[in-house]
């Protein structure tokens, strides 16, 4: 037996000063389950509203249908980049159904489902990779920020809104998603603790789909679990199969209400798959087995979910078709926006640097716009 | 008519800012309790509580970072970096998000955000301490970048720039915080202001923070050569006040630069250039630069050697060709 | 004598020096299994094994502290960071450790690490994809900053960054990768040494990386306009051939410096600077700076009016004051 | 009952795909004691050797008086700054003793006397503090890295070379020191990753001395204790009782050992106490009471020691005396060396900043060389 397994000397109490060591907490409640939480297949799934699996159902296959038409966007060129959701749709989908309207969401390049699910138009969701455009919605509207390329800075981002919504004395909760890559990343660790110091209303969403673009999980995190880094931070963390549609509304919306309630944040490991390459412009052969991938396909969000309903009777082959025909209408209205081509208007490169723009920025527009006049003259 | 140091002053105008503005929050490393390590946040907590006036966690990017969702979600944030070195683990917030926030969203998500930071040296730190590190923001197109060089700057300047609805980086020249002037709280000019502290007839110097004094100082001894300069304060670097300078250098035909960052890829680099490129046919001579060396930043007893002084900034202007 | 990319020439440098010397060991995120985003590290870690070429967790700072820790030990390592603006995490190692820690150790601690960023635009990358971020590092005295416009170049020059006992930030204009041109793995000069690409007679473009190319254009397009242009590749900012330069720009007395950065306080401020003080009695006219506009970087879409063409630089050679 | 502290559903293996996530480890080994680990006052003091005490004791007596010299070189203006480790002697002198030659130390602004107690002259490891240059030993000489100031950045610096040494099949461990403020920055959070997948030989030792400058444990993280950060990262985490001098060097070989023997990194979390301000130009009276300061003072781990070896009878006054006598000797030494002013060489300004000065800094050396000559005739 080494010292390192060996138990400790007397308790604290006994022989401890005045604490200016801030409080000591029982790590227990804040550890999560040894194994991914899960409904389909378990006796909960008996107790769940089945309008909601419904709801979800159809959410899914638009999502689906979604990924799809994105991709085929980016082989037409219509699309600059596309990194597909395809597998994490179930993810995708609660981050956005479970958070209020007067909530905040804060996505990353891979989360553009979320943001069309929180309302947002596929066009204005994809503007970003499009390419006419770094955003295409007013954050505003729906609460969304931006797209966050930059991995895990929108994490402190998520703290901030939630701290100051709580100053505010506004019952907001900020969700933010972050891949297991990007728990690596200074910024998630700071946001975590941020968020645990100032008991700021956020949830944490770990989409763990295994790989950073082609770099496996066990290359990033020796960690039993990422959802066990919440300990560090003195934060709840909760360990959900991604995959199971109705695991994640429950977590999620668990997560969010605890958050709301001020007792404190959440981190949320959902384990879940990219069933597609990192995006359009990535050859996952070069990394993961067809294996791998087919073994996942096993789990697909979509499957499983239609699987449940059909077995408890839920759904019908009406149902089904129905959920088809609207993922089909989303597909459709995709096309119609994507094939006309945005207008773009050189000068507005100008327009928002500042909130005036400098002497400088004035007299670099005056020559884009001498450019721009020859250009038109000698067309 | 009171004197105050520029640190009080800077003091004053946060107080002046959290008492007009229930929106502006102060948050930082020992902002609160101790009221920074310079006391510029002296007494803030006490008045407006430790929400107000908040001690984060040692982090800056995260502090930065909690910044801009304050920000998001309509406050007006004044961040304090403690030193000059120890903002640039938020360089990536900065460069990423706080600069560029308001053209990504195209003025829907604008971020009012105030970044303390004392710069520069001559205090006796020890290293990464005294890094002048403003060409990295000057050269980040999205960022004011602003540095007051008296008393009644500090507070104008400081106060402009927390009403800014623009990020600001806020340059603080650690050594003149104990310098003393007569002072009353007054607005100062908008942002982008340069300021004829001196006026000449043989040269012009063109400096700003810690060294407009320097700059000051070595006019006055000039006098002594025959030589009559121009002192100009910029005051701003981001806006860039290109009409007070190149008339302050064409009416005098001689320039030179005069900042303690590194010479290479420095501001005075960017001065030089444009001054030249807008005024050559009024130069009898070339813009020279006196800065620090290309080297990182000496230790205390040395730093001396480093910095420029009086007699390298005479060194320059004797360089000015006057011969010819 | 065969073709190769730039990008191919690169992997041979990197695939040369890892047999050449076992102490040299890549590291970043997706080098291995993958071979980079930009397979610049293709076929590495089969050919040298996982440990050689490292996939290391997603984490700049990381990354590149890991790497210091690596140099203080005796090994060589030379680290990919995946895009221009990522590079960023890892500011405060690169200011505060990487470039002054042979400075601060008195010459005991040399720091010899290779840090590759591919950078640049006018590859329709989305934001954060195609900053020029040559500047920051420029103005950090301790490093060298080397950038390859050519095949040849890509391969000379990696090997003598490998191979310096300084840190040397090794950026790679991204839009070149896909150049081709007759490729024999040969040493470079040593590095600080500019190359004049094309001798001309009315004036002088100074460039270096994925500006040369444009600058070679211009300068063929100029003969139209009755203008015999020189073209100067640069190839190292830190060292700086001021040599080269200068003779270059004196032999024409006209100077246009030609980069892709936003131009406020980029590296063409103090080309220009250091260029009309070196060489001000043989200028006609100011030396004039053709940069990207001092915005953040364009979406894909609206970059090529952002980026430096042909056009807008005959535009500034044209304005070179030719009748006085 | 939430769903936060539900059980979670079917075992991962029942259901689950071959996995693309990492192994999945039970955290439970990973988790440090529930109170720090102490020795002295404990059954397990008596199994000891009290010769060990007792070189502990001596270092402990003259750790202190090393921290009283170079306070008191500051009021003298022989030393621009101190940042004094009063009180946490039992850490810097555990952080030491515990390498071996081989192994490396990476200290931060305060660990000097752990600098010294691995060897370096007091006037080496002072040097940056007293201002004549930025480090004043050879790193190799004594395998110490220069004191790191940017906070935690040494941290990943420890992994680099512990990574290093791996590769080269070396058996040195790396040891580095941080604050419990430091454990906030980015690169705490990255070190620990890294070393975690790179399972480098590394000993991250937090001196949890309550305070950040002026900031509390309590407003710095809200985690059970600051040793449970390393369940986030899978390795070990151990807390331990910081003035306990015993405690602290059995813990630290311990972990150190762990960590050459290939099992891993760890994390140690010391609880101590900074008796004095941050440093000599801090006033410590504006956020802590003399209470507190007192309570402190009365678990000052040198009487603590001193108090074991004279209740157990294993050291006597003269025993004491001579401790006494070895430490008022390095006092001497300290001021003597101090005392005489620096030669300063303006012109080695230019001289390290690259293998080669560039034509630049030559330019730029000549013109000081110029200025100080024209000084020189002038005098
Ligand atoms: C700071 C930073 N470094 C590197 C990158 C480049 N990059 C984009 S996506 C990616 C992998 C991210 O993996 P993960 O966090 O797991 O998210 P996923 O793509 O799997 O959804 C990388 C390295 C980046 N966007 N930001
Ligand atoms: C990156 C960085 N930010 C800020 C500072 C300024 N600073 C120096 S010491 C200190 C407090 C450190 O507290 P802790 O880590 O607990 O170490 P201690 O001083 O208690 O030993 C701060 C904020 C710094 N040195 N580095
Ligand atoms: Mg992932
Ligand atoms: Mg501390």
């Amino acid at each position: 037996m080494t010292l390192l397994d060996q138990p400790s000397g007397a308790p604290l109490g006994s022989v401890w000063p005045p604490d200016a060591h801030g409080p000591r907490r029982d790590p227990a409640p804040l550890l999560p389950d040894p194994e991914p939480f899960r409904i389909l297949g378990t006796e909960a799934a008996a107790k769940l509203d089945p309008e909601l699996l419904r709801d979800l159902y159809r959410r899914l296959v638009a999502g689906r249908r979604y990924n799809q038409q994105a991709t085929t966007l980016t082989k037409q060129g219509r699309l600059a980049v596309y990194p597909a959701s395809t597998g994490q749709e179930a993810c995708q989908i609660a981050a956005a159904t479970t958070l209020r309207p007067t909530d905040w969401l804060f996505p990353s390049y891979r989360d553009t489902l979320a943001v069309v699910s929180r309302g947002v138009r596929p066009l204005d969701a994809l503007t970003l990779l499009r390419g006419n455009a770094h955003s295409g919605y007013d954050p505003y509207e729906h609460k969304v920020a931006p797209l966050s390329t930059p991995l895990a800075t929108q994490a402190p981002h998520a703290v901030g809104l939630a701290h100051g919504a709580q100053l505010r004395g506004d019952d907001v909760v900020a969700l933010t998603m972050v891949g297991d890559g990007g728990t690596s990343e200074g910024d998630f660790h700071e946001a975590l603790n941020f968020a645990g110091v100032l008991n700021a209303p956020v949830v944490f969403l770990v989409q763990n789909n295994g790989y950073a673009i082609s770099v496996p999980l066990a290359k990033q995190s020796a960690a039993p679990t990422l959802a066990h880094k919440a300990v560090g931070y003195g934060i709840s963390g909760r360990l959900v199969d991604g995959n199971d549609a109705a695991a994640m509304h429950t977590v999620l919306r668990e997560a969010v209400e605890h958050a709301r309630s001020g007792r404190g944040p959440v981190l949320v490991e959902a384990v879940t798959y990219r069933l597609e390459a990192h995006t359009n412009a990535d050859d996952a052969t070069r990394y993961r087995t067809p294996d791998e991938v087919s073994a996942w396909q096993a789990r697909d969000p979509l499957a499983m979910l239609e699987q449940h309903l059909r077995d408890h009777g839920l759904i019908d082959d009406a149902g089904v078709a129905e959920a088809t025909e609207a993922a089909e209408a989303l597909a459709a209205e995709m096309r119609a926006e994507f094939h006309a081509d945005p207008e773009l208007d050189p000068m507005s490169l100008f327009a928002h640097v500042y909130a005036e723009p400098t002497p400088q920025l004035r007299e670099q527009a005056a020559l884009l716009a001498a450019e721009l006049a020859a250009e038109a003259e000698a067309e | 008519m009171t004197t105050a140091t520029l640190a009080q002053a800077l003091n004053t105008a946060l107080r002046d800012s959290l008492r007009e503005d229930p929106d502006v929050h102060v948050l930082g490393e020992d902002v609160g309790t101790l009221g920074g390590v310079f006391r510029i946040t002296d007494g803030l907590a006490a008045e407006f509580g430790a929400q107000r006036c908040l001690d984060t966690p040692l982090a800056e990017a995260g502090i930065l970072g909690t910044a801009v969702g304050m920000a998001m979600y309509g406050l007006r944030p004044v961040v304090e970096m403690q030193f000059d070195a120890f903002a640039y683990p938020a360089f990536e917030q900065l460069v990423s998000h706080v600069a560029k926030m308001r053209n990504r969203t195209a003025g829907r998500m604008p971020l009012p955000i105030t970044i303390r930071v004392p710069y520069g040296g001559g205090i006796g730190g020890v290293e990464h301490h005294s890094d002048s590190s403003e060409a990295y923001y000057a050269h980040t197109p999205g960022l004011h970048v602003v540095t007051p060089a008296t008393v009644g700057d500090a507070y104008g300047l400081l106060r402009a720039s927390i009403a800014s609805d623009d990020p600001v980086v806020f340059l603080e020249p650690k050594r003149l915080y104990w310098s003393k002037d007569e002072f009353t709280p007054q607005p100062a000019p908008p942002i982008g202001r340069a300021i004829v502290r001196r006026q000449g007839t043989s040269a012009t110097l063109l400096t700003y923070g810690p060294s407009v004094p320097i700059c000051l100082e070595a006019a006055e001894a000039a006098k002594a050569e025959g030589w009559d300069l121009s002192v100009v304060d910029l005051r701003s670097l981001v806006p860039f006040d290109d009409e007070t300078v190149c008339a302050a250098v064409r009416a005098t035909g001689r320039a030179v630069v005069v900042h303690e960052a590194s010479g290479f890829g420095g501001m005075g680099a960017e001065i030089a250039a444009r001054v030249m490129e807008r005024c050559f046919h009024h130069l009898a001579a070339p813009v020279l630069r006196v800065t620090g060396f290309d080297i990182p930043y000496p230790p205390p007893m040395l730093e001396r050697h480093h910095l420029p002084g009086v007699d390298r900034i005479l060194d320059a202007v004797a360089r000015l060709q006057w011969e010819q």
